[in-house]
């Protein structure tokens, strides 16, 4: 038994050194590419963390929606973009000390603040779902669609309006672009396209005697 | 028979009804309706007041003391205007009325050619019922109306050629002086107040006698006398009114105004106001020594030093504006010595002899055509006798020569002074005998440059010329015409007025002096009693007049008729020997004592340099500058600098809510702990 | 009709805004005769307040209560007592006038002027009628919005500068006040100040609610030192709002004074006494020397202004010296009694002043003393009118500005003769600023051709400045009648004054 | 043995690495999205921790509704960006700074 | 499980639900010119919305679906709000939108997605539902603000709000988190007794202060404001009035469901920390504005300075300062609406009025814009007899009624600041000659002018007679 928690621990340990590792990388990569690969590693780091927790389905979640959606969009968004990465590393290394100050008071205080000594004797006790006699994902999914109804219709009306919104935002007719619309094609009148002009067969003299003497007199 | 109410507001209301019809309708009923209103409404009320002295001061009517309507009602306190008409009024509002009467005659002639001849005639009719709201009133708060506006009548008419800037600055100077006097008035008044807990004059003289051991806190340790702070308190008041030292200031410029003003106002009645209300005051003033001291010194040091600049004017209503300041000083000496009868007495001589010798003067304006400086004049009395010999009555009486009225009145106010051993009485009375040499100097003086000599003006006949300038513009000595005697309306009040000059005092003498005539109206402490103790001495009137040839005053009027007589008779080129001789006598004499000059610097100059201050430095600069547009400004400066926060950066956005963050988290940390 | 009667006079002119502001800009006559009919109204209902009132009885009259807001207690209280009654009347008053006065000269916006001074008078009258405390508050405030447009729209070059200062300066001032207020509903637990006059509250308390309202009436009144708004306002303003500003709003703040220092805070009041005397005499005497030196007219009668007001606060918290130590009823009634005639006389003083500055300001478009001179040679009715109010502004008797400085005069020498003194010196100061404008814009030659050119009153400015005329005559040579209407009031709030709340 | 403070601890420093990526971040915006997905990741691992230890099973509810509004959050983060780049052509933080004071 | 009672409930959501969906779908098959109806069909949902709130009120507090959701007083008002101002945004925004051709379906459907978050967040009864409340009204604020596609401005605008939001929703989250590791709950009625674990004491209130942050950001205090200014000014005027008023009455709710709901038991600790967030606000607020030239900016820090004075009213959290509270953002969103409606119904394609300069002599072309402008000015700056003066009057009595006397001198003092840069706009539109070129035309509208005069005339209403509002806003907290 103390080796599999042992083997917990230092499993811990290291995801948590790669998550936080990951996890700086997104912020100080030069490349935006990386960076978002960086993410995905933290939480793919994460996700195993979780299942340390035995969230066995938050894990998988977090896996299929994040790694498996939300990064590849992500992704895309930064090909498509095409972002001049040099330019983007100005004023970093000037911003940084106090940012890492700030970062690290900020820190200290909500460990403090938190008491983490305190919780270091709590246990995590056993596995709720277990002790219910479920797997994890029937144990939220009983609570997910009864006590927690609502919020998850909620929920759905969130990604609606995401849906809408994104598809309202990005969506654009190209006037510049150029389609052949056929039913306009067919549906075309001779007249519209040809006019037929009848004109004199010889152009009238246009009267310039005004403006010439004007030209003579001049030296 | 008592007086009725309504004889008494006629009285008043009558030169009131003429003010407002002159004024109002001035258009309308035009220059003869003017002064036809105004003169009937002094007619009657000149009438009413001969028939109110006879009924007090002879059929032995009792004094009227009457409220008309109460101005305001405040708790105990009443104050209400009314009318006390005891004998001291009464002779008053014969004064005044005859006074104004005569002046409002002699402005036919002598306002004839003016543009504002119905608003004159308005101002000198509210002029007059303004002085005898002033003299028949019987309480402070009434005196204090009338005694405020005769002052702005006095404005007004010393601003009546209001383009000349010389007339507009003596009638602001005039009200402001008369304002500084008025303020220790009210203050009097105040103090009365405070004390009496009543405006009523006869309330307040009933109760009088209480103030004695009364004090008022000046400071923590300090307790005055509060008979002696009403006291001089009013006399304040009569200083501003009565143009006493240091602020004579006024009557001098006062001569700006049209002559008939100068008569009416600036010699016989308003200025005697002062004298009048300390008369009327003195059952205070017999409470408190001290400030019959310092009357005494006031009105002696007038009495001498403004005679002697009389001495060195040349503008010939100048001169009788320095004597009548002379005068008034004078009268206040009496005052100060406890004769208030003397005062009085004085005070009504002196309102004939001295109105004749402006009106006189007025005369001779005319006649110059409105040059009014001595040294152009000369030779006058056969062109206008009349006036000549009017004038010369005028003269004599003011140089107290026995038998005129001026004598009566000046030689037994001399003579109190004499006999007071108050603090203060023997300067006085080298001052008022003094005094009379110096009024004899400039009275003689005056009337030989003006009517004797030789003529000091060419007449240059000017053809098609025929406006009219009150202004003095004309080259000085020049005249359009020669000098003529004045209209009728100009000569019959200086007739009328040389009359009761020179025989008014023989007659009433008796009676005001040392009969006790006033009654009550006029308190004097038996201890302070002199006229008492001369009317022992008292043998008549003639015998008086006859005591006074050999008299110390007398003399000096003698010694300076012959010094005249003999410089500007026969040697007028000693003049100006005498003027070099003396040079810085004469200077200090020119410069009016410099009073004037330290006046201006330090009051006008001054007022406006502190008002400047007060208003860059404390107004705008420290009360604007620093704490309104100050605190705007800054609240401006830090909203520009808090504005740099919001700089547009997401991550400085994003910085700020983490900082806010971590102070509150350390905050409660810090509290937790 | 008489059980509404207050209401009547708050609302009918606010309502009467209504149909003055329909008539648009197009049709300025139909404002101003509508203008003038709700005025005139206003000041005929006005009117019966005196026989409704019963000046003898005195206390507060012609109460309506109703309930405003239930959850606080607040009531829509209304009620009149001799002081109010004058101040209302005094306010009507004016109202006419300024609408005739403004009958010509405003050409733009015509219809918003006149409706800005309806609504103007309608709220400075439920100032003076209000009797709950939230209530005064409001109309307190409210009267800030269309004086601000008036000056802002209609006035001089400086205007918004000048706006701006107004309302912030006073706004800043009744802010305090509005903790006070909301101060003494947490203690008492109702805005009724009938009830808070006899609410007792420690000296500490008494001190902070004291220096609360402090500071906004003293804003309004305006005292020393925060008294800079007012010469900007009034220099700016329209004729119109200067006359409103200097006649009735002044009048706010001493009559806040009245209501809320004196019956609520007397014992901070009495303790603070020396001070108000102190800014008081300041005012007197240091404003009368700014005033001095003035080049501009309206600024000058607006330091004047100052300095009069300086009687009214004086007069007011003279009676608390008077009654505290030395127990003198008499005298402190007095001294209440002219600050309160002092109150309304200043309106029709100063408000006459402004209209004849405004009249010349008509004529040459400049207020600079300098620019005239000589005026009585062209308008000599104009000279006589302007004289009758110079005379009255340096306090000269006969005319109403007399009659409230001489009482106060005479209860502060009561008080402490030093006290009497300095105020005693406006009758020179006064008399030094006041005539020596009449002077240099009056009298002497004329030296600018345009001052030649200037008409003679036409007859709506006669009649503006005759009405003036006659109502500062009147009280000046008998103010009985105004002085018993109020007495009896003045002897409540005396008798108040006496009352030791700790 | 893993505890809470474990949990808790990671969380914590997953959360300041968040918001520093904020605040130091003078790249583009993405690196902005990103680091939010960090800070709802350093939730998660709270919520599921407390889930764990609390015996509860609100708290992993609470990270699957956090996974979801994330997503469309993602999503709409994406599309306000993309908008961005075509109206400014750029993505950069510190380029963005047309609206301040 | 749910019951129908439940859905019964929640039916106006549901019903606005459904609504949208249906909206959504008829824009999409319905012809750009006929598109017109959309607005009509919108408004009239809303108008319906309404009444299904005010008739469906249950006579007291009800929850439904296990507690997620609580209909009780101050949800109810508070929706009513929300749904009005949205009613007013669609009436003002019309011309707008048409002059620039933003005139989509998606602009009134995402609205209306908005709208429904507002209303479920103020009906939250459980952590999650907050969130998801929150996120529901956020991410369709974040599409509203960027939906003027082509503008630079309301993308840059969206950006900063998106992320900004969503830092802010990571800290509330997180301080979620940390309440519920304390607590051992999402329920706020279990919150309100729930005692933290033992050895963790301070867990809670840890919690507590990362969700206060996530309050102030929602209000827009300071310092978490930084938002407001850019996405005001960037945001098309439709979506910032929508965004002053019924996104500031959804702040209030949720402020409100948290604190009172949930964190009642701490209050001593949150008091001091939102006061200090209050005065933070008021100054900053109304400092910055005093500088501004934008019109919308200016609001917008004049916003941060509302919510100053409207988390006054929290910190004397009892019923007396919610009430006050509540009152305060009603008269907000309803002087915000009428504010921005005067911009909007002056506004025409290729020029936004939203410059102050651009207000310069209103009062000589449209005397009545003005005169409404200057009422919605007056009442925002606090001036009796408008209303916008005693709600301010009532956060400040409450700050004297939870015995802190200086913070309504604060209070006050920063009032009078205020009042300049407000008076500024009255100042343009009144003393100010128009400037040349300017040449603002009122939109010939005629729903817009008449709503827009009613909206403006409400406050002067309002201020006359405010008592049976303050009544209903009382009723919500006392019982």
């Amino acid at each position: 038994m103390i080796n599999l928690q042992v083997f917990e621990l230092v499993c811990f340990y290291a995801f948590a050194v790669i998550t936080v590792g990951a996890a700086l990388a997104v912020i100080t990569l030069r490349n935006t590419v990386h960076a978002v690969l960086a993410l995905v590693l933290t939480f793919f780091s994460t996700a195993c963390i979780w299942m340390l927790a035995e969230a066995e389905f938050l894990a998988i979640a977090l896996i299929v929606v994040y790694v498996g959606a939300v990064m590849v969009l992500f992704l895309f968004v930064v090909m498509m973009l095409d972002i001049d990465q040099e330019k983007l590393r100005e004023g970093f290394v000037k911003f940084l000390p106090v940012g890492l100050i700030v970062a690290v008071v900020m820190l200290v205080e909500m460990l403090a603040l938190i008491g983490v000594r305190a919780m270091h004797a709590q246990a995590m006790g056993v596995n709720p779902a277990t002790a219910a006699g479920q797997s994890n994902t029937a144990w939220l999914g009983t609570a997910l669609y009864t006590n927690y109804l609502l919020p998850f219709e909620i929920a759905a009306l969130i990604l609606t309006v995401g849906v809408v919104v994104a598809v309202a935002l990005t969506l654009r007719q190209r006037h510049s672009a150029k389609y052949q619309m056929a039913s306009e094609q067919v549906s075309v009148n001779p007249r519209d396209r040809i006019r037929i002009v009848k004109m004199d067969a010889v152009r009238p003299v246009e009267p310039v005697v005004a403006a010439a003497p004007e030209q003579e007199s001049k030296p | 028979m008592p007086l009725s109410t309504s004889i008494l507001l006629t009285i008043a209301l009558a030169p009131l009804v003429g003010c407002l019809l002159a004024g109002f309708l001035g258009k309308q009923i035009g220059r003869a309706g003017a002064h036809c209103v105004t003169i009937l409404g002094l007619l009657i009320s000149c009438g009413l007041s001969f028939y109110v002295l006879y009924q007090i001061g002879f059929a032995g009517a009792p004094a009227y003391n009457h409220n008309l309507y109460t101005w305001f009602e405040i708790g105990h306190l009443n104050a209400s205007v009314g009318f006390m008409i005891d004998r001291l009024t009464a002779m008053m509002m014969v004064v005044v009325t005859f006074v104004s009467l005569l002046v409002h005659i002699y402005t036919i002639g002598y306002m004839a050619d003016d543009d504002g001849y119905q608003r004159f005639f308005s101002y000198i009719s509210l002029f007059t019922f303004s002085m005898l709201m002033l003299v028949m009133s019987n309480n402070f708060l009434q005196l204090f109306f009338g005694w405020e506006a005769v002052g702005l009548v006095s404005y007004l008419l010393i601003g009546f050629w209001y383009k000349k800037p010389t007339a507009i600055f003596a009638n602001l100077k005039a009200f402001l002086v008369n304002r500084v006097g008025d303020f220790g008035f009210l203050l009097g008044i105040a103090a009365v107040l405070y004390f009496m807990g009543t405006l009523d004059y006869a309330t307040a003289f009933a109760a009088a006698p209480t103030l004695v051991g009364k004090t008022l806190a000046i400071t923590q340790g300090t307790h005055w006398d509060a008979a002696t702070v009403i006291c001089i308190l009013l006399f304040i008041g009569a200083m501003g009114k009565s143009a006493q030292v240091p602020l004579h200031v006024w009557l001098p410029d006062s001569m700006e105004g049209p002559t008939p003003i100068s008569a009416l106002i600036h010699a016989a009645t308003m200025v005697t106001a002062g004298i009048f209300m300390v008369a009327r005051m003195s059952p205070f003033f017999e409470l408190s020594t001290t400030a019959l001291s310092f009357v005494l010194v006031i009105g002696a040091t007038g009495a001498l030093f403004t005679g002697m600049i009389g001495i060195v004017q040349n503008d010939i209503k100048r001169v009788i504006a320095y004597s009548t300041l002379s005068q008034l000083g004078y009268m206040t000496v009496a005052l100060g010595v406890s004769v208030y009868a003397g005062a009085v007495f004085h005070l009504m001589t002196h309102a004939f002899f001295k109105a004749l010798l402006f009106l006189g003067a007025g005369s001779v304006i005319i006649a110059m055509h409105h040059e009014q400086d001595m040294r152009y004049m000369g030779g006058l009395r056969k062109y206008m006798p009349i006036t000549w010999i009017t004038m010369w009555v005028g003269s004599l009486a003011l140089c107290a020569v026995p038998f005129f009225s001026g004598f009566y009145s000046k030689d037994a106010i001399i003579e109190a002074v004499g006999e007071s051993h108050r603090w203060g009485a023997s300067y006085a009375y080298f001052c008022v005998v003094a005094g009379a040499f110096v009024t004899a100097l400039y009275t003689f003086r005056q009337m030989y440059l003006t009517f004797h000599g030789k003529e000091r003006f060419t007449v240059v006949e000017h053809h098609g010329h025929g406006h009219h300038d009150d202004h003095g513009h004309h080259e000085p000595g020049v005249l359009a015409h020669a000098p003529k005697e004045s209209p009728w309306v100009v000569t019959l009040p200086l007739i009328l007025l040389a009359i009761p000059s020179a025989l008014v005092g023989f007659f009433t003498v008796k009676p005001l002096l040392f009969g006790h005539w006033f009654g009550s109206a006029i308190h004097v402490n038996p201890a302070n009693d002199i006229l008492g103790e001369m009317g022992e001495h008292f043998h008549g009137a003639l015998a008086m007049a006859l005591d006074g040839f050999i008299s110390l005053p007398f003399g000096l009027v003698v010694l300076a008729f012959a010094i005249t007589t003999y410089i500007y008779l026969f040697n007028p080129a000693m003049a100006d020997k005498v003027k070099s001789l003396l040079k810085p006598l004469w200077t200090v004499l020119d410069r009016k004592y410099w009073v004037d000059n330290v006046y201006y610097a330090l009051f006008a100059t001054g007022s406006q340099k502190l008002g400047r201050l007060f208003w860059k430095a404390g107004d705008t600069a420290v009360v604007d500058g620093v704490m309104v547009n100050g605190s705007a400004a800054t609240v401006r400066r830090i909203a520009a600098g808090t504005r740099r926060l919001q700089s547009g950066y997401l991550y400085h956005y994003a910085f700020a809510m983490i900082v806010g963050l971590i102070l509150l988290l350390g905050g409660y940390w810090l509290i937790g702990q | 009709m008489f059980n509404h009667l207050l209401s009547l006079l708050i609302w009918l002119p606010i309502i009467g805004a209504v149909p003055v502001l329909l008539a648009g800009s197009g049709r300025p006559n139909a404002a101003r005769w509508l203008a003038l009919l709700f005025m005139v109204l206003t000041f005929v209902v006005s009117l019966f307040l005196l026989p409704q009132y019963n000046a003898t009885a005195g206390g507060m009259q012609l109460v309506e209560s109703h309930v405003w807001i239930a959850s606080l207690g607040v009531h829509y209280g209304l009620a009149v007592d001799g002081i109010s009654v004058a101040l209302i009347v005094l306010t009507t008053i004016v109202g006419i006038l300024v609408v005739v006065g403004a009958w010509e000269v405003i050409k733009v916006n015509t219809h918003q002027y006149m409706a800005a001074m309806l609504v103007l008078e309608g709220l400075m009258i439920g100032v003076f009628c209000a009797t709950d405390a939230l209530l005064f508050y409001v109309f307190f405030e409210a009267m800030l919005i269309p004086m601000f447009i008036l000056i802002g729209v209609w006035g001089g070059p400086r205007r918004v500068y000048a706006t701006l200062k107004f309302f912030i300066y006073t706004f800043l001032g009744s802010v305090f006040m509005l903790i006070a207020l909301m101060y003494l509903y947490e203690r008492s637990g109702t805005f009724d100040m009938h009830v808070w006059a006899s609410l007792p509250l420690t000296m500490k308390e008494q001190t902070w609610l004291f220096f609360g309202f402090l500071i906004a009436f003293a804003i309004k009144v305006p005292m020393v030192p925060v008294h800079t708004w007012l010469p900007d306002a009034h220099v700016e303003a329209p004729t119109g709002g200067s006359v409103v500003l200097a006649a009735v709003m002044l009048k706010v703040g001493t009559y806040g004074m009245l209501r809320f220092i004196l019956p609520i805070v007397p014992d901070a009041g009495e303790h603070f006494t020396w001070l108000i005397v102190v800014l008081s005499l300041i005012a007197i005497i240091y404003i009368g020397y700014v005033a001095l030196v003035q080049e501009d007219m309206k600024k000058l009668v607006a330091y004047s202004s100052i300095a009069h007001m300086g009687f009214v606060t004086l007069g007011i918290f003279i009676a608390f010296m008077l009654i505290r130590h030395d127990g003198n009823v008499d005298a402190a009634r007095l001294g209440m009694q002219g600050a309160m005639v002092q109150m309304i006389s200043h309106g029709f003083v100063s408000g006459a002043m402004f209209t004849c500055i405004g009249v010349m300001y008509d004529r040459l478009h400049t207020r600079l003393i300098k620019d005239y001179g000589g005026l009585i040679n062209v308008m000599p009715w104009f000279g006589f009118f302007y004289v009758l109010f110079a005379m009255a502004n340096c306090g000269l008797p006969g005319t109403s500005g007399f009659v409230g400085e001489f009482m106060v005069i005479l209860a502060s020498f009561s008080a402490n003769p030093w006290i009497g003194l300095f105020a005693a010196f406006t009758l020179i100061i006064g008399a030094g600023y006041t005539l020596w404008l009449v002077k240099r814009v009056l009298w002497g030659q004329i030296t600018n051709p345009h001052v030649a050119e200037m008409k003679e009153i036409n007859g709506r400015e006669t009649f503006v400045l005759a009405a003036f005329a006659a109502l500062v005559l009147f009280i000046g040579i008998w103010p009985e009648p105004l002085v018993h209407l109020m007495d009896s009031s003045v002897t409540q709030l005396v008798q108040q004054l006496a009352v030791h709340k700790i | 043995m893993i505890t809470l403070s474990h949990f808790i601890v990671l969380g914590a420093i997953l959360f300041c690495i968040a918001v520093a990526g904020l605040f130091i971040n003078r790249k583009n915006v993405i690196v902005l999205l990103m680091a939010i997905e960090l800070m709802l990741l350093a939730v998660n691992i709270n919520f599921v921790a407390f889930s764990r230890f609390n015996h509860d099973v609100a708290g992993q509810v609470f990270v699957f509704f956090i996974l979801t509004v994330a997503a469309a959050e993602s999503a709409i983060g994406l599309a306000i960006l993309v908008l961005l780049f075509r109206n400014r052509s750029t993505v950069n933080v510190a380029e963005i700074d047309s609206m301040k004071g | 499980m749910p019951t129908f009672n439940d859905i019964l409930v929640l039916l106006p959501e549901f019903y606005l639900v459904a609504a949208a969906c249906l909206l959504l779908l008829l824009d999409a098959f319905m012809k750009p010119e006929q598109r017109g109806v959309l607005h009509w069909i919108s408004i009239a949902v809303l108008l319906v919305a309404i009444y299904l709130v005010i008739a469906g009120q249950p006579p007291e507090t009800v929850t439904a679906f296990g507690g997620m959701f609580v209909r009780d007083r101050a949800a109810e008002i508070l929706k009513v709000f929300s749904l009005l101002s949205v009613v007013l945004v669609f009436i003002y925004s019309r011309p707008y939108l048409v002059d620039r051709k933003l005139f989509q379906g998606e602009f009134y459907t995402v609205m209306i997605f908005a709208v429904i978050g507002v209303m479920l967040l103020v009906s939250a009864g459980n952590l999650v539902m907050i969130y998801l409340g929150l996120e529901l009204l956020t991410l369709s604020s974040y599409g509203l603000v960027a939906l003027n596609r082509d503008s630079p401005l309301s993308s840059e605008a969206a950006m900063k709000y998106f992320v900004l939001g969503a830092l802010s929703s990571g800290m509330l989250l997180y301080g979620m988190s940390m309440v519920y590791g304390a607590a051992g709950t999402l329920d706020l009625a279990a919150l309100h007794g729930a005692t933290a674990h033992a050895g963790m004491p301070h867990l809670m209130l840890f919690g507590l202060i990362f969700m206060l942050v996530g309050i102030a950001f929602k209000l827009g205090a300071a310092p978490f404001h930084m938002w407001i200014p850019d996405v005001y000014q960037g945001a098309s005027t439709p979506v910032t009035t929508f965004i002053a008023s019924a996104s500031k009455l959804a702040a209030f709710g949720m402020a409100y469901r948290l604190l009172e709901g949930g964190m009642a038991d701490l209050a001593h600790y949150w008091q001091p920390m939102l006061a200090v967030i209050a005065v933070l606000s008021m100054a900053i607020g109304n400092l910055v504005a005093i500088v501004q030239t934008n019109l919308k900016r200016m609001l917008a820090y004049s916003t941060i300075s509302h919510m100053g004075y409207l988390i006054i009213g929290l910190v004397n959290a009892g019923p007396e300062g919610y009430s006050a509270a509540m009152f305060y953002a009603i008269s907000y969103a309803l002087m915000a609406t009428a504010a921005f409606g005067v911009i909007l119904a002056l506004a025409r394609a290729g020029f936004e009025c939203e410059e102050i300069d651009d207000f310069k002599g209103l009062n000589q072309r449209s005397p009545w814009m003005a005169f409404l402008m200057m009422l919605a000015m007056f009442s925002l700056a606090g001036v009796p007899p408008l209303y916008g003066f005693f709600a301010k009057y009532l956060v400040l009595q409450a700050a004297i009624d939870a015995h802190m006397l200086w913070l309504a001198i604060v209070g006050v003092v920063f009032a009078i600041i205020g009042l300049y840069y407000y008076l500024r706009v009255v100042k343009m539109m009144y003393f100010d000659k128009a400037e040349e070129g300017v040449l603002t035309k009122l939109q010939p509208d005629a729903t817009l002018r008449v709503v827009l005069s009613l909206n403006a005339l409400v406050l002067v209403a309002l201020g006359i007679y405010w008592g049976p509002l303050l009544g209903w806003c009382k009723q919500a907290f006392v019982g």
